[in-house]
C-alpha cells in the first residue's frame, strides 16, 4: 500500500475526530500532495428518517455529500445510527430525482387529463393561483386544503400554517402524522392538557421493565433499542415485555412475549389495573391528590362515513370525545370484569404471562418504562389505549421520575416538532392551542399581526376526511407536500385515488422523486430535501435540532419553504380576504398574502449576513432576509413563558438539540415533577400544570371490538406496517441500492399452516383481497416475523403492491386516526398458471 | 446544475409518460400505471452468499453480510453472528473480527469486547439479494471525486 | 492471518494545564499521532497499528495517563496489506 | 437276548408319549409365542417412532415442531425433509432402545407437566438439549451421518469457510457434526459457560 493513501486515510481520521470534537484542524494538516484535496467538511444534521432523532455527521465536498455516521456528541445516539441511517449518503442522489415543474398539458395548456410535460415555476405558480382564486371565489375557503407533513421542517409546517389559516382563511390543513400519532396526542391533551412525554430517551437507562406495547422497536426504531438492549444485557434485574399481535425482532429480546387477539390489548390494560386494585397496590393518596377520575362514552363506532351501518348503529358516533366525571369505587366496580380467566380467555395470552405483567407494573421497587407507537395509536380505539396505559403509571405512582415513564414513540422526524408543536392539525395552532377557542384565535393573531377575526373558527378536513371530500367534490384545489398519501392512506381504490383524479379538483404535489402520489396528481413540483435546505425537526422527546444547507438542491428542485412563500405572492389580501374585515382594517388593503404573513416586520427581521459564515442558504438568498430565523423567533413568541420555551434561534445551531421547555438557556429532561422542572413551584412535589387543576385526569374505558373481523370468506386478521430497512413508503431508502437488495419488496408473511392449508408455499405468489380490493404478493412463511395462525402481516413500502387499496378506513372515532393494524381478508392462490414463477 | 435539469427533466418526463421506463420493476417506484391496475409480484430474488467482501461507499459504512443468515438466532440465549466474528472465535472462524468501535459504551468506555448496546448485528448489518437496483444512484464516494492511489475495503 | 493495518483517530480530552506533560508520552506510543490541540484540553490524535488489540492498549494506556479524562475512538479503519499488495 | 434288550429299549421309549409330545408342544408353541411377542414389541417401537406420534402431545407440537418448521431440515429446495426420529431416535436396535428408555422420561415429564407451558419448556431447554448433544457426541453424530456422509460430500460445492471447516476438522476426525452444527433445527439454549459457544460475558475492562 502507497504512502499517500496511508497519510489519505489519516487525514480522513483526523478530520472525522476533529469534527466530532468541534475543534478545527490546522491549515497544515494535511501537507502531503494529493491529500489535501480529501479534507471533508463535516457537519451536523438529525437523520431524515424516524421519530428517534439521531444526530449524524455529514460529510461533505465540492457541494456533494460524500459519507455520513453517528454523531458521537448526540445525546440521543451517541454515535451509532440504524442501517438506514449509516445509508443516508445516498438518499438524495437517485437518478430520477425530479428537477423540474411538470404538469398535464394538452395543446400547450393545462388539461386534467393531459401529459405530464416539464413547465416553469411561473407557468406552474400561475395555473395554481388560477385554480386556488377559482375555487376560493365559487365555493369559498372550505373548498381549498393542504396536507403536509410530519417531515416538513417547523420552518415549512410553521409557513404553511400561516399561509392557509391567515392567507386562504381555511383549517382545511392536517398533515400525514394524523395517520401516525394523532392518538397519542389527542390523549396527551385530554390527559394532561399539554402535548407531548414529561420523559425522556434517558429514561432507558434508569428503567427496570421495558414494556413494548404494539411496537417493534427492534425495527422501527432500532437505535432506541440499542439503548434499551443495552439496559437488558447490563443489569440483571432488567426484563423486557413485547406485545404484539405476531412475534418480531423485539420479541427476540424479550423475556416474555404476548402475542394477542387483535384489539384485545385493552382488556389486557384493564386486567393489570385490576391487579393493582385488587392486590392492594394502588396508591390511593396519590391518585386522589393527582389525578381526577373520569368515564369515557362508550360505543362511539368507527369513524366510517356516517351513512355506514356501523356509524349507524353506535350510540356515540357523534359525541365519542366527551367524558364524565366519575370516581374511584366507580372505576374499581369496572374494572371487576377484567379477571385473569376473562381476559387470558378473550385475548388468547396464557395467564401465567399476563400475571407476569400485571406483577411488573404492580411491583413497587421496579421502575417501569411503557413504549408505544403504531400498535396503540392505528388503532379504532387508539385515544382509549393510551388513557389506559397512562392510568397503569397513574395508579402505581410510575411517572415523571427517571426511569417511570409512559413513553409514546413517534414516527417522522418532526411529527413532535412541526406537526404537533407548530400546530399543522386541521384542529391546532401553535404550542397546544386550538382554532375553536376564541382566545387562542385573537393570541394567533395578535402574534401574526394579523387583522382581528381573521383566522377560521371551525375544526376544518382531517387526513381521511380530505380524501373523502375530494371524492364528494367538496374538496377541490389540494396542495400535498412532503407525503405520499396515495400509498399510505387507507382504502385508497375506493377512497383516495378517485378523488385525486376527480376531474372538479385540481392537485399538487410537491416532491423530490416521482412517486406513486406525484403520478396521480395534476401538478408536480420538485422539491429540494434534507440537507439542500436549512432546517429544523423536534423528536419524540421535546428535542428541537437544527441544521444547515450543506449542500444545493439539483435543477430546479426548491425547498417547500421556498414554494410557499413564492406562492403566497400570487394572492392580494382583497382577492381572498373578506370586505368587511379589510374595512376594518384598510392598512391590509392591496398587500400580497407574503407582505402580511411573511413581510410583516417579523419574519423578515434578520439580514441575510446572520446565516452562519460557510454555509449557503437558497431561501433567505431569494427573499432578502434570514427566512428561517424569523420564522422561527416569531414561531417561538407563542411558547415562550407557557411551558413551551424555545432557545434563542442560534443556540441550537450550536448545541445537537434543546429539550423544551428551555428555561434561562436549560433544557427540561422530566416535566411535571418538583427540581426536574422549573414550572413546578417549590414545595408542589408534583403538578400537572397543563390543567388549571394542576391534576391530570385518569379516564377509564371498556373494551370494544374492531371494526371489522376475519368471517368464513374473509378469514385472516391483516396488519400492516414497516420493515427495518425502508422507511415509510420507501420512496428515499428504495433508491439506496443496498437497502433496495436488502428488502427488494413487499411479501405477505403467513404460519406455515395456514399457507399449507391453501396450498401455498413460501414464494407462492398470492392474491391479498378484503371487500375493499386486492394486491398481489409473495409468501413469506419464515423469517424475521413469526405470524400466529389466522393472522397475516405486509409491508407498505412497496408501491407494486400498495396494501392500503385493501386496508379499512375505519378511524379511532376521537383522534381520527386511521387503524392500520385490523382488517379481514383472504389470501388467494395466484392462477396457476403463473404461480410456478413463484420459486426462488 | 443548469445543464444537469436540462439533461434531466427528459429522463422525468420519460419515465412520468411511461411508468416502466426506468427499470424492470418501476412500479416498486411510481406503483401500478394506471393506479387501478393489479402488477404480478416479482418471484422472491435469491440472496448473496458468496463470501466475497464489498467495497464500503464510505469508512463509516456498516459492512453488508456476504453470507446467508437464514436461521442466525440473536436473542437472550446465544448470538450467532458473535460466535464466528467476536475476537475470541475470529481465529478458528476466520471470520473479520467485530469493529473495535463496537467496544465502547455508551458513556465512552472501552469494553473489553462488544458493548452490550451493540449486540443486535442486523440492525446495521443487512444481507443482499441478487435484486437489480430499481434506479441508477449518483451517490460518489470522496475516492471517485479525489482520485487518490489504492482501494480500501 | 492476513496482514492488516489499522488506522484510527481519537479525541483525547485533557485537563489543558496537563497538555504540555501529555504531549511527549502520546508521541512516546508507537504509530501515535497528534493532528490537533484545542486550548479546553482537547486533542485529535491517530493511531497507526497492526491490531485491533494495539488500539485497545493504546486507548487504555492513553486513558491511564494522568491529566487524561477520556480517551474516545471516532474512526477506524482496516486496511488488508495482503490485499492492496 | 440283545434283540430282546434293543426291542425292550425301543418300547420303553414308545410308552413314553407324555413327554415327547409336551416337549414339542413347547417348542413349537414357545416359538409361536415368541415370534407373536416379538412381532408385537417392534410394530408397538416403530408406532412411536413415527413423528406424528412425537407431536401428538402439545409439548413437542408446539415447542420443538414449531421451531423446525422455520430451518432447512424442514424447508428446502428439494423438500427432502427431517422428521423427528430422523435425528432423535438411533436406527440400530441396542441403541433405539436405550434412547427409549430416556424418551420414556419425556413421556413421564408430559404426564406429570414439567414442561407443560413454554416456559417451563424454556427452563428446561438448556437440559433437554445437553441429552442430544452428548448423545450425539458419543455416538459420533451417527444420525446426521445417516444423511450427511462425509465421504460423499463435495466440498467444492460448499462455501469456502464452510469447506474448509469440514477438512480440518470433520475428515480428520478432530470434530464431529454436533460440535459446530448445534441449534440447526431448534433454537438454542442459553449458551452461556459453553466452550465456543458462549457469546454472552461482556466484561468491562475499566469503568468511569
Amino acid at each position: 500500500m502507497t504512502l499517500s493513501r496511508r497519510d489519505y486515510l489519516k487525514a480522513q481520521a483526523a478530520a472525522a475526530a476533529a469534527a466530532a470534537a468541534n475543534i478545527s484542524l490546522p491549515a497544515g494538516a494535511a501537507p502531503i500532495q494529493g491529500v489535501g484535496d480529501a479534507q471533508v467538511k463535516w457537519s451536523k444534521a438529525p437523520c431524515r428518517f424516524c421519530g428517534t432523532g439521531c444526530g449524524v455527521m455529514v460529510g461533505v465536498k465540492d457541494n456533494h455529500v460524500v459519507a455520513t455516521h453517528g454523531d458521537m456528541q448526540h445525546e440521543t445516539n451517541r454515535g451509532i445510527n440504524c442501517v438506514k441511517g449509516y445509508f443516508l449518503s445516498k438518499i438524495m442522489y437517485g437518478a430520477d430525482r425530479l428537477t423540474t415543474p411538470m404538469m398535464r398539458m394538452r395543446d400547450g395548456k393545462y388539461h386534467k387529463n393531459g401529459e405530464f410535460q416539464p413547465v416553469s415555476w411561473d407557468q406552474a405558480f400561475d395555473e395554481m393561483a388560477r385554480q386556488w382564486k377559482k375555487t376560493l371565489r365559487e365555493k369559498g375557503p372550505t373548498a381549498v386544503g393542504m396536507f403536509g407533513s410530519g417531515q416538513w421542517t417547523i420552518f415549512e409546517g410553521y409557513a404553511g400554517s400561516k399561509l392557509m389559516r391567515g392567507g386562504f382563511r381555511s383549517n382545511n390543513l392536517d398533515p400525514n402524522a394524523r395517520h401516525c400519532m394523532a392518538s397519542a396526542a389527542v390523549t396527551f391533551i385530554r390527559t394532561f392538557g399539554m402535548d407531548e412525554p414529561m420523559g425522556c430517551y434517558d429514561d432507558m437507562e434508569h428503567a427496570d421493565i421495558f414494556v413494548l406495547w404494539g411496537s417493534n422497536m427492534a425495527e422501527m426504531h432500532p437505535v432506541l433499542w440499542t439503548r434499551v438492549t443495552d439496559r437488558r444485557l447490563s443489569n440483571p434485574n432488567s426484563k423486557i415485555f413485547v406485545l404484539s399481535t405476531f412475534e418480531h425482532r423485539s420479541s427476540d429480546l424479550a423475556d416474555v412475549s404476548l402475542v394477542f387477539k387483535p384489539g384485545t390489548d385493552l382488556a389486557i390494560l384493564n386486567y393489570i389495573a385490576n391487579h393493582i386494585v385488587q392486590t392492594g397496590a394502588a396508591k390511593r393518596e396519590f391518585i386522589d391528590k393527582h389525578f381526577n377520575v373520569r368515564r369515557a362514552n362508550t360505543d362511539i363506532g368507527y369513524g366510517l362515513r356516517p351513512d355506514h351501518t356501523l356509524e349507524q348503529r353506535a350510540q356515540h358516533a357523534n359525541d365519542a370525545q366527551v367524558s364524565h366525571p366519575s370516581n374511584w369505587d366507580e372505576y374499581v366496580a369496572f374494572l371487576k370484569t377484567y379477571t385473569l380467566d376473562y381476559t387470558a380467555e378473550l385475548t388468547g395470552v396464557p395467564p401465567e404471562r399476563l400475571e407476569a405483567l400485571a406483577k411488573a407494573y404492580a411491583d413497587p421497587k421496579t421502575k417501569v418504562m411503557s413504549f408505544w407507537t403504531m400498535g396503540f395509536n392505528q388503532h379504532v380505539r387508539g385515544v382509549w389505549a393510551n388513557h389506559l396505559v397512562y392510568n397503569l403509571h397513574f395508579l402505581t405512582g410510575k411517572i415523571s421520575e427517571p426511569g417511570n415513564s409512559p413513553f409514546s414513540l413517534t414516527g417522522q422526524p418532526s411529527a413532535c416538532g412541526t406537526a404537533r408543536e407548530v400546530g399543522t392539525f386541521a384542529h391546532r395552532l401553535p404550542a397546544d392551542m386550538q382554532v375553536t377557542n376564541a382566545e387562542h384565535r385573537k393570541a394567533a393573531e395578535k402574534i401574526w399581526k394579523l387583522p382581528e377575526g381573521l383566522l377560521p373558527d371551525k375544526v376544518g378536513f382531517h387526513a381521511v376526511q380530505q380524501d373523502r371530500m375530494l371524492k364528494d367534490g367538496k374538496l377541490n384545489c389540494y396542495w400535498i407536500q412532503v407525503n405520499n398519501n396515495l400509498q399510505t392512506a387507507p382504502n385508497t381504490a375506493q377512497e383516495t385515488y378517485p378523488g385525486y383524479r376527480n376531474s372538479a379538483n385540481f392537485v399538487v404535489v410537491s416532491d423530490a422523486y416521482p412517486t406513486i402520489t406525484a403520478m396521480a396528481a395534476d401538478v408536480i413540483l420538485p422539491a429540494a430535501m434534507w440537507v439542500e435546505k436549512e432546517g429544523a425537526y423536534g423528536n419524540a422527546e421535546r428535542r428541537t435540532h437544527f441544521w444547515h444547507q450543506l449542500v444545493d438542491a439539483p435543477g430546479q428542485a426548491r425547498s417547500d419553504l421556498w414554494q410557499l412563500m413564492e406562492f403566497s405572492k400570487r394572492f392580494t389580501t382583497d382577492e381572498v380576504w373578506p370586505a368587511e374585515i379589510l374595512d376594518k382594517n384598510p392598512a391590509y388593503k392591496g398587500k400580497t398574502l407574503f407582505d402580511v404573513l411573511f413581510a410583516n416586520g417579523e419574519v423578515n427581521k434578520f439580514p441575510v449576513t446572520d446565516v452562519e459564515q460557510g454555509y449557503e442558504n437558497a431561501e433567505s438568498k431569494a427573499f432578502g432576509f434570514y427566512v428561517q430565523k424569523g420564522l422561527f423567533e416569531e414561531y417561538a413568541a407563542f411558547g415562550r413563558g407557557h411551558g413551551h420555551d424555545l432557545a434563542p434561534f442560534d443556540m441550537y445551531h450550536q448545541t445537537r438539540g434543546l429539550q423544551w421547555p428551555v428555561v434561562n438557556g436549560a433544557q427540561t429532561k422530566w416535566r411535571y415533577r418538583e427540581g426536574l422542572d422549573p414550572y413546578v413551584k417549590t414545595g408542589s412535589g408534583l403538578n400537572f400544570y397543563g390543567n388549571p387543576d394542576g391534576k391530570a385526569n385518569l379516564i377509564f374505558a371498556p373494551y370494544e371490538p374492531p371494526a371489522e373481523s376475519p368471517d368464513q370468506e374473509y378469514d385472516l386478521w391483516l396488519v400492516t406496517g414497516r420493515v427495518l430497512e425502508h422507511w415509510h413508503s420507501g420512496s428515499m431508502t428504495m433508491r439506496v441500492p443496498e437497502l433496495y437488495r436488502a428488502f427488494p419488496g413487499a411479501v405477505v408473511f403467513m404460519h406455515p399452516d395456514d399457507a399449507k392449508d391453501r396450498n401455498l408455499r413460501r414464494g407462492s405468489e398470492v392474491r391479498i383481497v378484503s371487500q375493499r380490493g386486492e394486491i398481489r404478493s409473495r409468501v413469506e412463511v419464515r423469517g424475521r416475523n413469526r405470524m400466529p395462525r389466522g393472522v397475516v402481516f405486509v409491508p407498505f413500502f412497496d408501491a407494486s403492491q400498495p396494501i392500503n387499496k385493501v386496508t379499512l378506513d375505519a378511524t379511532d372515532p376521537i383522534s381520527k386516526q386511521t387503524d392500520f393494524k385490523k382488517c379481514a381478508v383472504k389470501v388467494l392462490p395466484s392462477q396457476v398458471a403463473q404461480a410456478g414463477e413463484g420459486r426462488q | 446544475m443548469r445543464l444537469r435539469a436540462f439533461l434531466a427533466a427528459p429522463a422525468v418526463l420519460a419515465a412520468l409518460l411511461v411508468g416502466g421506463a426506468m427499470a424492470a420493476d418501476s412500479p416498486r417506484l411510481v406503483g401500478p400505471t394506471p393506479f387501478t391496475e393489479v402488477p404480478r409480484a416479482p418471484p422472491l430474488p435469491a440472496e448473496i452468499a458468496d463470501d466475497v467482501r464489498r467495497m464500503r461507499n464510505y469508512p463509516e459504512q456498516p459492512p453488508v453480510i456476504p453470507h446467508s443468515i437464514r436461521d442466525y438466532q440473536i436473542d437472550l440465549n446465544f448470538n450467532r453472528c458473535l460466535s464466528c466474528h467476536s475476537r475470541k472465535y475470529t481465529e478458528q472462524s476466520q471470520a473479520p473480527m467485530v469493529s473495535i468501535s463496537h467496544y465502547l459504551d455508551r458513556e465512552g468506555n472501552m469494553l473489553g469486547s462488544l458493548a452490550p448496546r451493540r449486540y443486535v448485528c442486523t440492525a446495521c448489518h443487512v444481507q443482499q439479494t441478487n435484486a437489480p437496483p430499481l434506479v441508477e444512484n449518483d451517490f460518489r464516494d470522496l475516492e471517485a471525486m479525489t482520485s487518490p492511489p489504492g482501494g480500501g475495503r | 492471518m492476513a496482514r492488516e493495518l489499522h488506522i484510527s483517530s481519537l479525541v483525547v480530552h485533557a485537563r489543558p494545564e496537563a497538555l504540555a506533560r501529555i504531549r511527549p508520552a502520546l508521541t512516546r506510543l508507537a504509530g501515535v499521532e497528534i493532528h490537533a490541540e484545542a486550548p479546553n484540553g482537547k486533542m485529535v490524535i491517530t493511531l497507526e497499528t497492526e491490531s485491533e488489540q494495539t488500539i485497545v492498549e493504546h486507548i487504555n494506556t492513553i486513558s491511564l495517563l494522568d491529566g487524561v479524562l477520556a480517551a474516545t475512538l471516532v474512526f477506524h479503519h482496516v486496511e488488508d496489506l495482503t490485499e492492496a499488495e | 437276548m440283545a434283540l430282546r434288550d434293543s426291542a425292550l429299549a425301543a418300547w420303553r421309549t414308545l410308552t413314553r408319549p407324555a413327554s415327547f409330545f409336551s416337549l414339542g408342544f413347547l417348542s413349537l408353541g414357545g416359538f409361536i409365542a415368541g415370534v407373536a411377542f416379538w412381532g408385537g414389541f417392534n410394530t408397538a417401537l416403530e408406532a412411536t417412532n413415527r413423528e406424528a406420534f412425537c407431536i401428538s402431545c402439545h409439548e413437542m407440537e408446539s415447542n420443538p415442531y414449531e421451531e423446525l418448521k422455520q430451518t432447512i431440515h424442514f424447508t428446502n429446495r428439494s423438500g427432502v425433509r427431517a422428521t423427528c426420529p430422523d435425528c432423535h431416535v438411533p436406527h440400530n436396535w441396542t441403541d433405539k432402545i436405550a434412547r427409549k428408555m430416556q424418551a420414556s422420561k419425556e413421556v413421564w415429564g408430559h404426564l406429570f407437566g414439567s414442561i407443560e407451558t413454554r416456559e417451563k419448556f424454556v427452563a428446561m431447554r438448556r437440559t433437554l438439549a445437553e441429552h442430544e448433544w452428548h448423545r450425539l457426541k458419543t455416538n459420533n453424530s451417527l444420525e446426521c451421518r445417516n444423511c450427511h456422509s462425509a465421504e460423499s460430500m463435495d466440498i467444492t460445492k460448499q462455501g469456502a469457510r464452510a469447506a474448509r471447516a469440514h477438512e480440518q476438522y470433520l475428515f480428520t476426525g478432530q470434530m464431529t457434526c454436533i460440535d459446530c452444527h448445534k441449534g440447526i433445527a431448534h433454537r438454542l439454549p442459553d449458551m452461556t459457560g459453553i466452550a465456543q459457544w458462549d457469546t454472552q460475558s461482556q466484561q468491562p475492562v475499566r469503568g468511569k
